[in-house]
């Protein structure tokens, strides 16, 4: 055996299979099964970790997700993280553990001097100083504050494991699986219901695991959990999930939880997730949580060796780790005196029994009277001695004033404390579930909720375990509407734990320099949470904010309620006219990671690809982000930098052609009787007159007069059309036509479909893409008389199926070829090859952009952003006059909407040819305004045009149609104001010759 | 078919007509008759008939997937009733996901329940799988036909093969 | 008003802390003031503030239907910057920024404004270019704004991943130096003290019930739970629960209520410099004083008043943090929580008159509120006291919505934290 | 995350959904005053109580339709098709 405070034969270690583990870089030796808590306790050692403030030496509180004080760091390189509980954490062997908030080491820490400092540092101090001198803030006081705080360091590197994510869907959802919890999903599960049971711990019994005096159906309780789950395994319709803490109560039952897969494994399977969230939708809730043991709030209560009775009691069984030698129990409830005894049993001494109440009395303590321990009546201890283990403390008698006498100094290395026990509530206030006041347990009860939940056995104050078992089953039972269940007969169990004591100890003398922690983490003192009352503070979430007690990494599990009672002793009101904070998820804290689950890297978003994705990439294009969309940008040749290669198929476009991929363009297929007068009533066109093989440009409002997408549409047939959409505006383009058309006009006979991804676009632009597309598209006639500009036609394309549309957003004479996503390649490279001879060259998105720039053709979202009307962009011709209504029609009535100094669409040329604006450059009157100055419009499109060899830009200018030739400056971040003047924005081919060649 | 996890494999389904059919009662009454089927299948069920088969994902709107006859009939079917005819064969690329942990994969990625009691064989929706659209036909208690828009073929098969790495462990359908 | 200082820290010291009293007084409420601000918190109580401080008015009361400063003022993610697009915005903004620096010693409150600079990151062509456009835009204002480069943006702030290779690649980002955060609880504490001090009284647990007006409609008054309050005029700064106030005079806004989630780590080291901002993969992040991640969400889409939405909002601002700084990606989530948010349809908010006349409103503030808190109160005050708007102020209107002059910085940004 | 029950699709989670604002503002004639267009436009009840508001099932059968939900617990208390008045709980609520 290894661990000079292990007992054999104790706890449920496999003392076959030693494991080794360092911590603080020291050796350890535990078994499979130990914690790095029990581990070291094993070993003697308490001293685990450091606090927040002023790093005072401290040990384990608890045994389980509440400890608020063994935080450590576990894991190397991309695997280290910090401010795990030492409680927690599963050994295996080489794990890497270290200590945290301490500097050089654990036992001497700099940091502690913080101690000395405490009168000047009360809770709030730092709202009252470091105010000067002024600005002092950021740079002095706050990195000293700032290196001061935080626990653990920041993993420096990326993690490399993985997550997983997994829906599920049941009856009956149980969080908990002690007594009541493992009742209630068998009485569930036998009931037939759909079953889930998920409990924190590597195994379920909860208080059983701990529980060597009572028997259920004769067994003692250990082996009755193994025949429990035994049988939920056996059910096919029952899911058991462990190391899995319900986490998140979120509305309609929807409860989120995590489960722990590798953490405890030394070896993982390559493949196997970190941790799986499971979102769970439950028809019913049974949360069957449990009841934490309270701290006693005392001078020197953080002392390393003074921890929850339940704890020590939980070492000795499940580990078998004696927590020390020589034991003091302080208590307020019989449940601590079973600890003793068991204590005792196991060859501890006891050293005595300090009891708050007055007279205890009952077999339990009588059976500790029996045993030789001495129990103290009417007992407080007044101090607990020793630094960085406790040494002793000072009992002191409490006389029936409440007066506390001069009491004796006994001496120990281990004081337990049992303040009694809180319910659990955090999931069911989670899930707004009503809280009321016991004025019998005192403590806080779950009352009415809005959920279908409820709670089960402790967690709803049910303490008696034949209690806790039927209130189980009848849980179980009414959420899975069965009707009969099992039942047990506990034969033997203590009485449950009644009386308890929330708030400060009784001690002698005001104690005003006496450190009594309320928060034992974020070191908030009994005084501290006077002082916050004194100031005023009365609501319990000022009390919070002001000391920050409960806003620990224990999220308050263990301070809360004497916090509470604190502030409800000094107002002298009761509990409930104080409040409680809200109970914040998660219950325990969960890993950034198993939230992102399988969204990562390239995973993140979906990437669309277009259909000519591939051959672009083979052509070495450069690409660009547009939505999830990746388009090819340009297509540089060796040599070529991004303006050279863009200048280069500008250049090609205007003399040759070009071929681009538009399959990202929205799609949607408007058909029906009513094609026609939908399109009327959803664009600010008119549709009624454009024929049958026609197109026209389309622009979309919304019923605020705003310009909110546009798009070449085709009519295909009378009651048919072909839209196109922007590629960003595809989704909401088309939601917004379902929004007017089922709630507004349902009684149009039109029905629409998204065709986005069914038609791939190729864009063939250019003086000679008629002489490249003529040979291939299966006998149509696209002769300029048969097939002028803004023309429509069905045909093929060397057999596949194709609508042909006469476009151009270049201004050159241009097509685009629609053909079926998947033969779209074979007809690009169809275009391809006829077009080599010709000098064919294939564009990006950048070319793009600046051909229709040379055009003055706008580009919703970048000339406009959400405030332009079609007058502002110059698109007053498409706003039909005679419609009745369209979406917008209203709105584009107003005064405002048509006032003189709107920005308004313009050129901008700058007298340097060679100088390119930079998009969103504001424009000004002078060069040398006084700042603040106001911008006259700004500017939204610039590049280098190739055709008119010089910059050109776009802006939107207050007024600008009617300030054509004059000035405006544009300031530059880091050199003189820019010239410029404005044009018609119109730079190319104003008569618009070349698009009807 | 490429096993992705233990009992369960994935494979791209081969090309195939697709056409979308929205319209009013009769113009859904007309489709289902030219498939030889009585009546269009309820909302979120499939009918297969001797002209194909008919997926019901909207109130006023059917997937059809025909045979080379039931392409033909159709148009003339619909021509009488205002309705809307849509081919949508290249919009949607398909994926069959067969095997015990089929459904598991799934709830990886999709909130549905896939208890056979609540998503039965012949039921049909659209949905989401993690980010994407799509639609989720049973076609038997292990057998699932998958469609997405094509452009998110790609992510989805990736999401599915990234579920299936880690679905075998510690985790079994309830 | 006991002075805050190291020296007073001291001597309180020797006395054990007991000499501290109260920081605000805490009153049932008089039959009568001459102005009551509704909402309890940082906008309303810097309002009663500075109406008894610029405007020498002295009987005043901030009425407060739970604890004060428990709505937003406690939810936020406390940033803190002035660098909008629209010149109307960013002069609001940066006079509230101005504000901010002097402000722990203009209340001798240490409401601990750390000008940490604040980074958005630009992932896309487009966001470049809306980003520069905020650069050229705030610095003809002469707000600071600046473009860095990707690796001039790691520099700045090393935990950020600006690999090339990612799904969105960092391509830069617009950073404003003198953004930062604050401490949040501090600056309704702050101000409840100073206006305290002033003579304002500070009426917790008070929900207003009704308006009272008199027959030419002019506000005479409030119905509350702790009974009628006669009043000469009325501002109502009550965020989410502005529609449900106004409505007691009848008046509708344009808002829609919608819950705002946020989130933070456990607390670890210094780890994390500044305020990094991604409208694009939605999230936003900064490091606290006490060493917790502060993470905010988006909002859910529908309309609620539980302070709570749904799992998949944060854990999607969960999967963006990890892809931008993938190092956190073990850290945990250690509280979240929910807010409610009063949006507006342009996303800007209201400071203004009504058409009632004697009441005022300031609402709309959305997810970005609490970087406005000191300079809304300010021009709130103004346009109480004198029953006309501060030039700055003079915009946000709403009437606005009925004119169609719209100040949509949602249509420039995205999202408008 | 909401469990809304789609009329035509049953119950389904949240995320398969788009919200759609307050349920029952009827579009008005193109001639009506700046004052009613701008309320349709923009002025919303925002009820804290039982709101009638529109969903859309976009991630399954497209269709729009009404709920009504209580505001201050985020509790359905009905579901009804679009077209349809908003149904009378009552007292109930």
């Amino acid at each position: 055996m290894s661990g000079a405070f292990r007992l054999a034969g104790r706890g449920c270690i496999d003392t076959t299979r030693p494991v080794v583990f360092r911590f603080d870089g020291q050796m350890v030796r535990g078994y499979a099964g130990d914690t790095v808590a029990s581990a070291l306790l094993a070993e003697g050692r308490h001293l685990m970790g450091r606090s927040f403030k002023y790093h005072r030496p401290r040990g384990p509180v608890s045994a389980g997700s509440d400890e608020p004080n063994a935080l450590i760091g576990v894991g190397e390189g991309g695997r280290y993280t910090p401010n795990l509980r030492a409680t927690q954490v599963e050994i295996y062997g080489g794990m890497v553990a270290v200590s945290q908030n301490r500097a050089p080491s654990l036992r001497f820490d700099i940091g502690a001097l913080n101690t000395l400092a405490a009168p000047l540092l009360p809770a709030g101090f730092y709202y009252k100083t470091f105010m000067w001198p002024r600005g002092f803030w950021d740079k002095v006081y706050e990195p000293l504050i700032r290196r001061a705080a935080g626990l653990g360091r920041a993993p420096t590197a990326p993690d490399p494991d993985h997550y997983a994510l997994h829906y599920a869907h049941c009856d009956v959802l149980v969080a908990g699986g002690g007594p009541a919890g493992l009742a209630a999903a068998l009485a569930a599960g036998q009931a037939g219901a759909r079953v889930i049971l998920c409990d924190e711990n590597a195994e379920c019994g909860g208080s059983l695991l701990t529980d060597t005096y009572s028997l259920i159906d004769g067994l003692p309780c250990g082996e009755w959990v193994v025949r429990i789950v035994a049988e939920l395994q056996r059910l096919p319709n029952v899911q058991l999930l462990t190391r899995c803490s319900a986490f998140n109560y979120g509305p309609h039952n929807m409860v989120a939880l995590n489960q722990r897969l590798t953490d405890h494994l030394a070896m993982p399977p390559t493949d196997m997730p970190r941790e799986r969230i499971w979102q769970v939708r439950a028809r019913e809730v049974v949360l069957a949580a449990g009841a934490l043991e309270r701290v006693l709030v005392f001078e020197g209560n953080d002392r390393p060796g003074i921890m929850l009775a339940s704890a020590a009691r939980t070492y000795l069984h499940r580990y078998g780790v004696a927590c020390g030698r020589k034991a003091i129990v302080v208590t307020a409830d019989d449940a601590a005196y079973r600890v003793a005894l068991d204590l005792a049993e196991a060859g501890m001494k006891v050293a005595a029994i300090a009891d708050l109440r007055p007279a205890p009395g009952g077999p339990l303590v009588e059976a500790a009277r029996a045993r030789g321990i001495e129990v103290l009546p009417a007992t407080t201890i007044q101090r607990a001695h020793g630094h960085l283990r406790v040494t002793g403390a000072e009992l002191a008698p409490v006389g029936a004033d409440g007066t506390v006498g001069k009491g004796r100094t006994v001496s120990c290395d281990l004081v337990l404390m049992s303040g009694g026990f809180t319910p659990s509530l955090h999931l069911h206030s989670q899930a707004r579930g009503a809280l009321r006041f016991d004025d019998a347990l005192g403590v806080y009860l779950p009352g009415e909720s809005i959920e279908r939940v409820r709670s089960a056995g402790s967690c709803r104050g049910v303490f008696a375990l034949d209690d806790v078992l039927r209130d189980g089953v009848a849980a179980g039972l009414a959420a899975a509407g069965g009707e009969t269940g099992p039942v047990w007969t506990v034969t033997r169990q203590d009485a449950p734990g009644t009386g308890g004591f929330a708030g400060v100890l009784p001690r002698r003398g005001p104690g005003h320099l006496a450190l009594a922690f309320v928060d034992f983490q974020n070191d908030v003192t009994a005084k501290d949470v006077k002082l916050a009352v004194r100031e005023g503070f009365r609501s319990i979430e000022h009390v919070k904010r002001y000391t920050t007690t409960g806003m620990a990494t224990d999220q308050g599990k263990g301070s809360n309620v004497n916090a509470l009672a604190i502030v409800s002793n000094v107002l002298g009101r009761r509990p409930e006219e104080i409040g409680l904070t809200t109970y914040r998820p998660p219950y325990t804290p969960v890993t950034f990671g198993a939230f992102a689950g399988h969204a990562r890297g390239d995973q993140f978003d979906p990437l669309r690809l277009p259909p000519m994705d591939a051959w672009a990439r083979a052509q070495g294009a450069v690409f660009e982000d547009v939505g999830l969309w990746r388009r090819a940008r340009y297509f540089p040749r060796a040599g070529e930098d991004m303006a050279m290669a863009v200048a280069r198929e500008c250049r090609a476009v205007r003399a040759v052609a070009g071929i681009f991929d538009a399959s990202t363009l929205g799609k949607i297929e408007v058909a029906g009787p009513d094609a026609a007068e939908f399109m009327n009533r959803f664009y600010v066109n008119a549709w009624t007159k454009l024929g049958v093989g026609k197109c026209r440009y389309g622009l979309v409002c919304r019923d605020s007069g705003f310009v909110y997408d546009d798009g070449v549409v085709g009519r295909i047939a009378a009651d048919r059309f072909h839209v196109t959409t922007t590629t960003g505006g595809a989704a909401g383009v088309l939601n917004m036509m379902e929004d007017y058309l089922q709630t507004e006009w349902p009684d149009l006979d039109v029905w629409l479909t998204s065709i986005t991804e069914q038609w791939a676009v190729i864009a063939l632009q250019g003086p000679r893409a008629r002489d490249i597309l003529a040979p291939l598209v299966d006998g149509l006639d696209i002769s300029a008389g048969a097939m002028p500009h803004m023309a429509l036609r069905e045909g093929t394309i060397g057999g596949v199926p194709m609508r042909l549309f006469r476009v151009s957003f270049t201004g050159e004479l241009g097509y685009e070829i629609n053909v079926p996503s998947s033969q779209a390649q074979a007809v690009w490279d169809r275009v391809w090859q006829a077009g080599a001879a010709f000098g064919l060259t294939p564009y990006g998105t950048e070319a793009m952009h600046v051909l229709r720039a040379e055009k003055g053709y706008l580009i919703v979202g970048q000339e406009t952003d959400g405030t332009m009307t079609p007058g502002d962009v110059g698109c007053s011709w498409a706003v039909s006059k005679v419609k009745p209504d369209f979406i917008g029609k209203r709105a584009l009535a107003l005064p405002a909407l048509n006032a003189p100094d709107r920005l308004q669409m313009v050129g901008v040329l700058t007298d340097d040819p060679r100088l390119v604006l930079e998009e969103g450059m504001q424009l000004v009157p002078a060069a040398d305004s006084p700042m603040p100055m106001s911008a006259e419009g700004h500017v939204t499109s610039s590049y280098f045009s190739p055709a008119l060899d010089r910059s050109i830009a776009i802006a939107m200018v207050k007024g600008g149609r009617g300030r054509m030739g004059t000035s405006l400056y544009a300031p530059s971040l880091d050199g003189p104001a820019v010239k410029v003047m404005l044009v018609d924005p119109v730079f190319y081919d104003p008569e618009g010759a070349r698009l009807n060649g | 078919m490429v096993e992705i996890a233990e009992g369960c494999a994935l494979a791209g389904l081969p090309p195939m007509v697709r056409l979308v059919v929205q319209g009013r009662p009769a113009a859904l009454d007309a489709a289902a008759a030219s498939l030889g089927l009585d009546a269009p299948p309820p909302m979120l069920r499939v009918a297969s008939g001797v002209g194909g088969s008919a997926l019901r994902l909207g109130p006023f709107e059917l997937l059809i997937l025909p045979t080379l006859e039931g392409r033909a009939g159709l148009d003339a079917a619909l021509a009488p009733v205002p309705h809307s005819l849509v081919e949508v064969s290249d919009r949607n690329v398909g994926f069959l996901l067969e095997g015990a942990r089929a459904a598991d994969i799934l709830a990886g990625l999709c909130p549905l329940d896939f208890a056979l009691s609540s998503f039965p064989v012949g039921m049909v929706t659209r949905t989401l799988l993690d980010k994407a659209g799509a639609m989720i036909w049973r076609t038997d208690a292990h057998s699932f036909h998958v469609e997405v828009w094509r452009s998110f073929g790609p992510y989805v098969e990736a999401q599915m093969r990234e579920v299936a790495k880690g679905i075998s462990f510690s985790l079994l359908t309830v | 008003m006991q002075k805050f200082s190291a020296f007073s820290l001291a001597r309180q010291a020797v006395g054990r802390h007991l000499g501290w009293r109260p920081q605000w007084r805490s009153v049932a409420p008089k039959p009568s003031y001459d102005i009551i601000i509704v909402g309890g918190g940082g906008h309303g109580l810097g309002a009663a503030y500075y109406l008894a401080k610029q405007h020498g008015l002295r009987n005043i009361a901030v009425v407060e239907r739970g604890w004060l400063a428990g709505g937003n003022t406690a939810r936020n993610t406390t940033i803190i910057r002035s660098n909008y697009l629209f010149e109307q915005s960013s002069s609001y903004y940066e006079h509230a920024l101005k504000l901010w620096e002097g402000l722990s010693e203009e209340l001798n409150y240490n409401v601990m404004f750390s000008q940490r600079g604040c980074l958005m990151v630009a992932h896309t062509v487009h966001d470049v270019q809306v980003f520069k456009r905020h650069v050229y835009a705030n610095r003809l204002n002469g707000i600071d704004n600046e473009w860095l480069t990707p690796e001039e943006t790691k520099a700045f702030c090393p935990p950020l991943n600006i690999s090339p290779n990612i799904r969105y690649p960092v391509l830069g980002a617009a950073l404003q130096r003198r953004a930062g955060t604050a401490r949040h609880d501090a600056v309704a504490w702050g101000f409840a003290r100073a206006a305290s001090d002033l003579g304002v009284d500070i009426i917790e647990n008070c929900e207003v019930t009704g308006i009272d007006r008199d027959p030419s409609g002019k506000v005479t008054g409030v119905q509350t739970t702790r009974g009628p309050i006669r009043a000469g005029k009325l501002g109502v700064s009550a965020a989410g629960h502005s529609s449900v106030v106004l409505a007691m005079a009848g008046i509708r806004l344009p808002l829609q209520v919608n819950p705002l989630q946020a989130l933070v780590s456990e607390p670890v080291k210094p780890a994390f410099p500044c305020v990094v901002m991604s409208n694009t993969i939605h999230a936003y992040i900064s490091q606290s004083d006490k060493g917790e991640m502060v993470i905010g969400a988006g909002t859910d889409s529908y309309v609620s008043y539980t302070q709570r939405g749904g799992l998949h909002i944060p854990a999607h601002t969960l999967e963006a943090i990890c892809e931008l700084v993938p190092d956190f990606r073990r850290l945990r989530m250690l509280r979240s929580w929910g807010g409610i948010t009063d949006n507006t349809p342009d996303r800007s908010p209201i400071t203004a008159k009504t058409s009632v006349p004697g009441l005022y409103v300031n609402c709309g503030w959305g997810t970005g509120g609490f970087k406005a808190t000191p300079g809304a109160a300010n021009l709130f005050a103004w346009t109480i006291a004198r029953d006309e708007p501060h030039p700055i102020n003079a915009p946000f209107t709403i009437e606005r919505f009925r004119d169609g002059t719209l100040i949509d910085e949602a249509a420039a940004a995205a999202v408008a934290h | 995350m909401l469990l809304i029950d789609c009329p035509y699709c049953g119950p389904r989670a949240e995320i398969e959904f788009a919200y759609g604002g307050e349920a029952h503002i009827a579009r008005p004639a193109a001639d009506v005053s700046e004052v009613e267009w701008s309320a349709f436009l923009y002025l919303r009840d925002n009820t804290k109580g039982v709101l009638a508001e529109r969903w859309r099932h976009s991630h399954g059968c497209g269709r729009f339709f009404n709920a009504l939900r209580d505001t201050r617990t985020d509790q359905f208390h009905a579901f009804y098709e679009i077209g349809t008045p908003r149904p009378d709980m009552g007292g109930a609520v």
